[in-house]
């Protein structure tokens, strides 16, 4: 492995929380590609191993693997949340297959105030609100890190029909801009 | 969070919302989502109305969809209805959230059975070696204008929340409005649209353009059963109704599907 | 990696801490000698990470590789000597605030997940975690008398708006509680 690599896993490793590739790229003072480089490196020599690189949007962080899951509840006393009610499941759906939403777009969608949803998921490290590029007075909406660990995948590309609903959901929404 | 968080954040979700419901009648009948599915299911969704009550905050949401609803039916009986570019929209508009929507509601049962089954753990939180370390810019002045900022943010329903038994609940009597339109059009044997159309109760214009569309639905309905004969000679011009028989009888939207 | 292996640095690296071998054989129900088969599979597969398996007798944990040491102590201090985020600073005031509130209070009151503003305000010695009295299964925050002297202040009375504030923190929690 590369000096990048193994910096990177051991800095994931001792600091135990999700880094951005732009935090990587100046604490190892190289390009963001490089750091992107590096991770895909990490992400091969991983793929055998009980640990799992997990990349959400920007953000990387380690966790265990999914295959080990029962073993580790088994140790932890502090449960993780595992019941996501229907309108929940539908906000954050909406969030995690079309990144950088905003909540009246997420309301046009689902056809109902979707305050108490977002919030509910805010809570509960699912979600975060974001500033719109380019328009920093709009407040967007992208899943977490921690999202993706809950449903055991290491980047949104492993949701159920990702590709395909995401883009249905782009055209559709692009329409909307249209009119 | 504890359970009763969840629980009180929940509740309020938990109506059913207008394209919800919308989509469960689409489905029901096993049909895809296009002009011809909304116009079969019109009188379902505005008998559901009429029958659930919709919660204060939501009858804006029901309005909008059942006005336009009633658009797609109106459209449907008169095949020759010239449309506004405003209402050709909003059919449009709802037939392409309801595929959003239809999208989402398929995917979010399959991201339920996913939740938390087999997840990623993170590593314990580790707080090794503590150094006091304040942050000198942070001062006593500050702290009272960060709890002010929190407190602002929380939404006014979680500070105040509406006990249920203070709930004012509204409902849209569709009937009602049939039902005044028909009287109406009894007294008057001969007359014009305008002149029966009922007038809406609140005075702005967007709740008005739904009571004109219904007595507009209620009139085509009247048609539709022989009751009435309407006639407009012209493209916008005034629509003349004339009685055709002695007795009509109130047309009960709950009656034509159950 | 053999499944063996692979759960055992699944559950080193979630928990985070010592294991005997003893330990591991009856978590995962094999025999200590089928532990140490996989440990050594295990250290092998890492040899050039930057995750280093550290055995001593009969205790195994994981490790950073000693070459990221330079990289994770210049981070830690930077960490300590920066400004607070806002998230930090809004924790803070909130324990402040209500002294004896646990986390889920936290982010119901702030909306959003606490825990690693709470980690930052812990290693930064501003806050201490508690057991809470009558459950000591509930862990809860206050701030530290180190911090409160930092505020030129002996206790959390003596803050601007004191009574006023943290009676309507008391509210939204105690509504909360109601429901």
């Amino acid at each position: 492995m590369s000096d990048n690599a193994k910096t990177i896993e051991a800095l994931l490793y001792a600091e135990a929380r999700e880094f951005s590739i732009v935090e990587l790229a100046k604490l190892l003072q190289i390009s963001k590609e490089a750091v992107r480089e590096a991770l895909e490196e990490l992400k091969k020599s991983l793929e055998e191993h009980g640990i799992v690189v997990v990349e959400q949007g920007e953000a990387v962080s380690l966790g265990s693997h999914p295959s080990a899951a029962k073993i580790i509840e088994s140790l932890r006393k502090e449960m993780l949340s595992k019941e996501l009610t229907k309108a929940a499941a539908e906000t954050l759906a909406v969030i995690l297959y079309h990144p950088g939403i905003s909540k009246p777009e997420i309301e046009f969608i689902r056809g109902v105030n979707a305050s108490y949803s977002i919030r509910l998921l805010q809570m509960r490290g699912l979600i975060e609100q974001k500033h719109k590029e380019g328009d920093a007075r709009v407040a967007v909406y992208t899943a977490t890190s921690e999202a993706l660990q809950h449903f055991g995948i290491t980047s949104a590309a492993e949701l159920p029909e990702f590709a395909a609903l995401s883009e249905q959901l782009g055209t559709l929404l692009a329409h909307d801009k249209k009119i | 969070m504890t359970d009763q968080q969840t629980a009180f954040l929940v509740r309020h979700e938990k109506f059913e919302g207008p394209l919800e419901v919308l989509l469960e009648l689409v489905e029901k009948r096993k049909l895809f989502v296009n002009d011809i599915s909304l116009a079969s299911v019109t009188d379902d969704y505005l008998s559901y109305i009429q029958q659930k009550k919709v919660p204060a905050e939501q009858v804006a949401g029901f309005v909008a969809v059942a006005a336009t609803l009633i658009l797609i039916k109106a459209r449907s009986l008169l095949p020759n209805l010239e449309l506004s570019p405003e209402e050709a929209q909003s059919i449009e508009e709802l037939e392409y959230r309801l595929k959003l929507y239809q999208l989402i509601s398929a995917v979010a049962p399959k991201l339920i059975v996913l939740y938390g089954k087999k997840p990623i753990y993170l590593p314990r939180v580790k707080v090794e070696m503590v150094v006091f370390a304040p942050d000198p810019t942070l001062g006593l002045e500050r702290l009272p204008e960060l709890i002010k900022s929190i407190l602002g943010r929380v939404p006014k329903e979680v500070v105040e929340p509406k006990k249920p038994e203070a709930v004012v609940y509204k409902t849209i009597s569709i009937s009602e409005v049939l039902g005044s339109l028909t009287d109406r059009i009894m007294a008057a044997a001969q007359t014009t649209f305008s002149n029966i159309a009922v007038a809406s109760p609140d005075k702005d214009e967007k709740s008005q353009k739904v009571y004109t569309i219904v007595s507009f639905l209620g009139m085509l309905e009247l048609v539709r059963r022989g009751f009435i004969d309407a006639e407009q000679p012209e493209l916008f011009e005034e629509i003349s109704i004339q009685k055709l028989e002695a007795e009509v009888v109130v047309p009960d939207l709950e009656e034509t599907h159950e």
